[in-house]
């Protein structure tokens, strides 16, 4: 039987279609999980998707934080469930305390879509581990607040623990410090990454199809796991 | 506060009234008069007030705009035409795709963001009230001067309000026009596209049928927006100082319109919604009169039942109120207890307001109390029409009569190069990526081709690929040299565009941006587009399905360019085999497509070069279009091309620049002996398009040419470099 | 040296999608008797030298046409000489 | 009934972009003197009723939690009993 993700989808969550979609061509089992259930249907793991969750008025991710769905994320994360957070879903993961930091306003103070050259610094995440390290990517990115700030303590810490999952090449798009553009917890499983890995894979619709290993790394990680 | 109720109507006939303030002329107060036996309450004057006005009536363009109807060419995929919110094309395999284009000019002069903002918002529930799923938006916009302060005043504002609004509402931006004119100063053009989906069986109409259903207003608060004039009656019924302060502006809520979507797509598939209508100009009295006067012809409303953001509203106000992101719907008694469970799951407010029933009347009651009792018709779809009366400028002969002849035209190779640097530069040429970058071109997954396209291409079955293409494009210079033709110079080069991507034209959607239709000469400029647009839609074999018009674009008595913006909405059967403007390996063969001739009129050259407008537009040829466009089709089909990009501002250089930019890599190129090297880089003759090909089906493609009569030049190759070379004239590097 | 302040709200007829989010989670949040939000912004500007005259003109003008618009927005200005 | 005005500010090491483009235009607009611009969030909350007891500290932890992103952002929380 194949694998179940998870896709929560929040009001404004807007990315959750082409989630689902991403997991199916990976090869895994796609499941709907709404904002105000706390119920996670017996999913293998869970992706938070990109979007405006509540307009992203207030604080990109600030009001979904206190979700129902959000409990059970935050428990089964710690127990080690892979969580794949996208864009708004790294900005959720943040406000969650599950990834440290915090993601502001673009240095341009413009909303900005671009496709983005990354390289994958760190490949024994759960979401990352099929790429190669080193591996530079082209993945579409698009977002108004996507600078990712922490101390200088946290950011040598991420640098240290080989937690920073992906960085920025040719140019820093957000003014994100040290052009970070995903970062891990300690344990790997909980990703947080600002560019869409789901809007690369297929070569009809996204620039590249460099997207798919972050959804089939899971899905082997589960079955090795 | 005191209500003027129908009863106090019947006995103060003598009670003067606010219509001028209201923009009513005397003869159409009478009018009213005589419909109602009586004067009208404060209430029935709102309404009829804000329907009968121009933006609501179309009351002096409707004489025009029938001729998209009487000279509609015959077809078949026309499942909903014009009349409604928008028209609905068959595109095979049970789906049926619905577009339309409108404006939001003037409010976005007001307050650039909110203003494009709330354009976007309006289109986008347009789409929706025909039971569609909106995938993708598309925004056509005109500014002064790049340099001009006003320009950068609202330039910024209206690009981010049109990123804001439809980046958070989660459709891709595919297209749209970025043109710069000192007409525009003052008076910037905003229009919007949304393009939406859904089986037949979905589609829905703006109808209350089914005696002793219910009306059923869902979605934001109604607040006292853009409620403007009728404040004045508001006042009157204000024993005190007044109503408390209205909203100047609108301000749109694009996470409410996000919950609206989702919410309102549920109740349509489950089959809850007898009819519905989204709440646009006029708000509740647009709504309620249109739906009832579609129906069963009778509605009653308890208007003191409607959810209010401001308690202080009078109840004139809050039947005009045009507050954003509200829907009505029909709804089964035995159906409202799901209706409203579907609502309260997205967080979005609903409120039963009405009651559907065979009376013949619109009747609303507040708070007990009889405010409006009404034909809906009358108010509905019975509004005045004028014949306003139109006559052909004395100027336009002179116009027509300064040619391009006497500007000087470059001739040596530098002067060439120096002409093309420049060109390309030049702000209607130049890449638009600076603007574009800042809408999501990617979200829902489907976007197969967007800016910098010929067209926006999104698949609609993930299965069979099938998917549909959509261009808009007016050059409002040709408009105003020969409106006839502008206007069939829109429609051709939309055309154009989305037969370059590889779509078979099918329909057209339009937005007619024009001065005050009071000044003869404007609305002969009105009446000539119209009927160019007309037809060519006729000739072409592509009905007009829908569209809007805006009058009044002007500075003083200074009108905008004529500008009626035209959309064209093309099938492709499978997006697999779209065609882009990106061309592939080195050595492939370049050609150009139909016939380059000296035609300067209105180009970008005459006006980049030297601030010149006058002479004739290119020539039109519907027939050469539709066969180019055959080609194009068959091409794709075929797979014959490589990439395909047509010809039009700035001519075939222009095309062969953005071609090798797109690629990164450049082209060897050998004008035409037959042409003159300035005409065959710069001229803007209609009917062309450069397409690439692999040497192996370069016999393929002659023989397409010959059979569909098209010509068929060929001008050079893809080169390995990044070098451009104009044969024995001059060559541009990338780079630089 | 001097500081300024400078707050900017909507104006009480103009809709605040933000603020009614606000108020939303704040009531999920077990807040009670929450009857109205609003979400604006406050900008503070530090200056040396004193503010007064011309420099205060100035700055009521820049805080009225640039730090807030006005067709949608009110502004309120406070002066703090020597802030700490 | 109480107003609760909630003032949120990026940390003083966090830099701020926002600010950082105010402080270049109200240069370029003439204003001498400018040493440092930053922009924050206010926010301003209607209750029913007195805001003491546990009412208030649940506005504490709301305005340290919800309405401010401790990572980032610091924030003052001033109550205003009947204002008007
Ligand atoms: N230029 C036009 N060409 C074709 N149809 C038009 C044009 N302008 C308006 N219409 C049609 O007139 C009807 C009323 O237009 P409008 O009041 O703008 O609709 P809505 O209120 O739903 O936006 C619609 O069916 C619209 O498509
Ligand atoms: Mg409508």
């Amino acid at each position: 039987m194949s694998l179940r993700v998870g896709v929560v989808t929040f009001p404004g969550s807007l990315d959750d279609r082409d989630a689902a979609r991403a997991v199916r061509i990976a090869g895994g089992e796609a499941v709907s999980l709404w904002h105000g259930d706390a119920d996670l249907k017996k999913v293998d793991a869970v992706i938070l998707p990109g979007g405006f969750s509540y307009g992203d008025y207030l604080r990109c991710g600030a009001i979904a934080r206190f979700a129902p769905v959000m409990n059970s994320v935050v428990d089964r994360a710690n127990a080690g469930m892979p969580v794949l957070g996208i864009c708004n879903g790294f900005q959720i993961l943040c406000e969650s305390h599950l990834l440290p930091g915090a993601l502001t306003r673009n240095d341009s103070l413009h909303f900005m879509c671009r496709d983005q050259r990354l390289r994958i610094e760190n490949t024994s995440s759960s979401w990352t581990s099929d790429f190669m390290a080193g591996q530079e990517i082209v993945i579409p990115l698009k977002n108004g607040e996507g600078g990712y700030v922490a101390d200088e303590r946290t950011l040598d810490a991420l640098e240290a623990e080989g937690r920073v999952v992906a960085r920025y090449l040719d140019m820093n798009p957000n003014g994100s410090r040290r052009e970070i553009a995903g970062i891990c917890n300690e344990r790997g499983n909980v990703v947080g990454l600002m560019p869409h890995p789901e809007h690369a894979v297929e070569s009809l619709t996204g620039p590249t199809t460099d997207g798919i290993p972050f959804f089939t790394s899971v899905l082997k990680s589960l079955v090795n796991a | 506060m005191s209500i003027d109720t129908v009863a106090t109507a019947e006995i103060s006939p003598e009670h003067s009234q606010p219509f001028a303030e209201l923009g009513l002329k005397h003869d159409e107060y009478q009018q009213i008069r005589d419909i109602l036996g009586r004067r009208p309450t404060s209430s029935e004057l709102a309404m009829y007030s804000v329907m009968w006005s121009e933006h609501c009536s179309y009351k002096s363009s409707k004489v025009h705009l029938r001729q998209f109807g009487e000279k509609a060419p015959k077809t078949d995929v026309l499942l909903v035409g014009i009349g409604e919110n928008a028209g609905v094309v068959d595109i095979g395999d049970g789906w049926a795709v619905t577009f339309k284009v409108e404006s939001h000019n003037h409010p976005s002069y007001v307050e650039p963001y909110q203003g494009a903002a709330t354009g976007i918002g309006g289109i986008v529930r347009d789409i929706m009230s025909m039971g569609a799923r909106p995938l993708a938006v598309m925004d056509p916009l005109r500014f002064g001067p790049a340099d001009a302060p006003d320009t950068k005043r609202v330039l910024p504002g209206i690009v981010a309000g049109i990123g804001g609004y439809g980046n958070c509402l989660g459709l891709p931006n595919i297209g749209g026009e970025i043109v710069f004119d000192a007409s525009y100063s003052g008076n910037p053009l905003v229009n919007a596209l949304c393009v939406g989906a859904m089986k037949h069986e979905d589609i829905h109409l703006a109808s209350a049928k089914g005696v002793g259903n219910l009306v059923v207003l869902y979605g934001a608060r109604t607040g006292g927006d853009g409620i403007g004039g009728v404040s004045v009656l508001a006042s009157e019924t204000f024993s005190d100082g007044g109503p408390t302060k209205r909203p100047s502006v609108q301000v749109g809520d694009p996470f409410m319109e996000k919950l609206l979507i989702e919410a309102t797509l549920e109740v349509l598939q489950a089959g809850l919604v007898e009819g519905i209508q989204d709440l646009g100009g006029a708000g509740i009295s647009c709504a309620t009169s249109e739906l009832a006067s579609n129906g069963e012809g009778g509605m009653h409303v308890w208007l003191d039942r409607v959810l209010l953001r401001d308690e202080t509203l009078s109840p004139e106000e809050i039947l005009m109120s045009e507050s954003q992101e509200r829907m009505c719907a029909i709804v089964r008694p035995d159906r409202l207890v799901e209706f409203m469970e579907r609502c309260a799951k997205w967080e979005v407010e609903a409120v039963v307001i009405g009651e559907v029933n065979a009376t013949g009347r619109l009747t609303v009651d507040w708070h007990g109390e009889r405010i409006v009792d009404v034909p809906p018709r009358t108010v509905a779809h019975e509004g005045p029409v004028y014949e306003r009366p139109y006559h052909r400028p004395p100027w336009m002969d002179a116009l027509q009569a300064d040619t391009t002849d006497h500007l000087e035209r470059p001739s040596s190779a530098e002067e060439l190069k120096a002409t093309l640097l420049s060109m390309i530069a030049a702000p209607n040429l130049a890449s638009k990526s600076w603007v574009t970058s800042q809408y999501d071109r990617y979200v829902l997954g489907n976007t197969v081709l967007a800016q910098p396209e010929d067209a926006g291409m999104i698949r609609i079955d993930e299965v069979t690929g099938l998917g549909v293409s959509l261009a808009t494009d007016c050059n409002g210079r040709f408009a105003k040299l020969d409106p006839y033709a502008g206007a069939q110079l829109a429609l051709s080069e939309a055309y154009r565009n989305v037969a370059a991507s590889g779509a078979k034209p099918l329909a057209v959607t339009n937005c007619l941006n024009f001065g005050s239709p009071e000044d003869p000469e404007v609305m002969w400029q009105f009446a000539e587009a119209t009927r160019g647009l007309a037809d060519g839609c006729l000739q072409l074999g592509t009905p007009v399905t829908g569209g809007n018009v805006s009058f009044y674009n002007q500075t003083g008595d200074r009108p905008i360019l004529p500008t009626p913006v035209v959309g064209v909405l093309g099938v492709i059967s499978d997006v697999a085999r779209r065609t882009s403007i990106t061309w592939g390996a080195a050595g492939d063969y370049i050609y150009l497509l139909g016939d380059t001739k000296d035609e300067f009129g209105g180009s970008e050259w005459a006006n980049h070069v030297h601030g010149h407008l006058g002479g004739l537009p290119p020539k039109v040829d519907l027939d050469r279009e539709r066969a180019l466009g055959e080609v194009l089709v068959a091409g794709s089909m075929d797979s014959i091309f490589v990439a395909a990009h047509d010809v039009s501002d700035g001519g075939a250089a222009q095309v062969l620049v953005e071609m090798a930019l797109r690629a990164g890599t450049g082209a060897t190129i050998a004008v035409p002996t037959a042409l003159d090297p300035f005409v065959f880089m710069f001229s803007e003759s209609a009917g062309r398009a450069v397409v690439v090909v692999r040497p192996i089906d370069a016999g393929r493609l002659a023989a397409l040419c010959e059979k569909t009569g098209v010509p068929l030049t060929a001008i050079g190759a893809v080169a390995n470099d990044d070098n451009l070379v104009f044969a024995d004239l001059f060559t541009v590097s990338l780079g630089d | 040296m001097a500081r300024v302040v400078v707050d900017v709200m909507l104006k009480p007829e103009i809709l605040d999608p933000q603020g009614r989010a606000v108020a939303g989670s704040l009531r999920r949040l077990g807040l009670t008797g929450v009857t109205d939000v609003r979400q604006g912004k406050q900008f503070i500007i530090d200056l040396d030298g004193v503010v007064e005259g011309a420099r205060l003109e100035l700055l009521e003008t820049l805080a009225a046409e640039l730090l807030s618009n006005p067709v949608i927005e009110d502004y309120k200005l406070q002066v703090i000489e020597d802030p700490a």
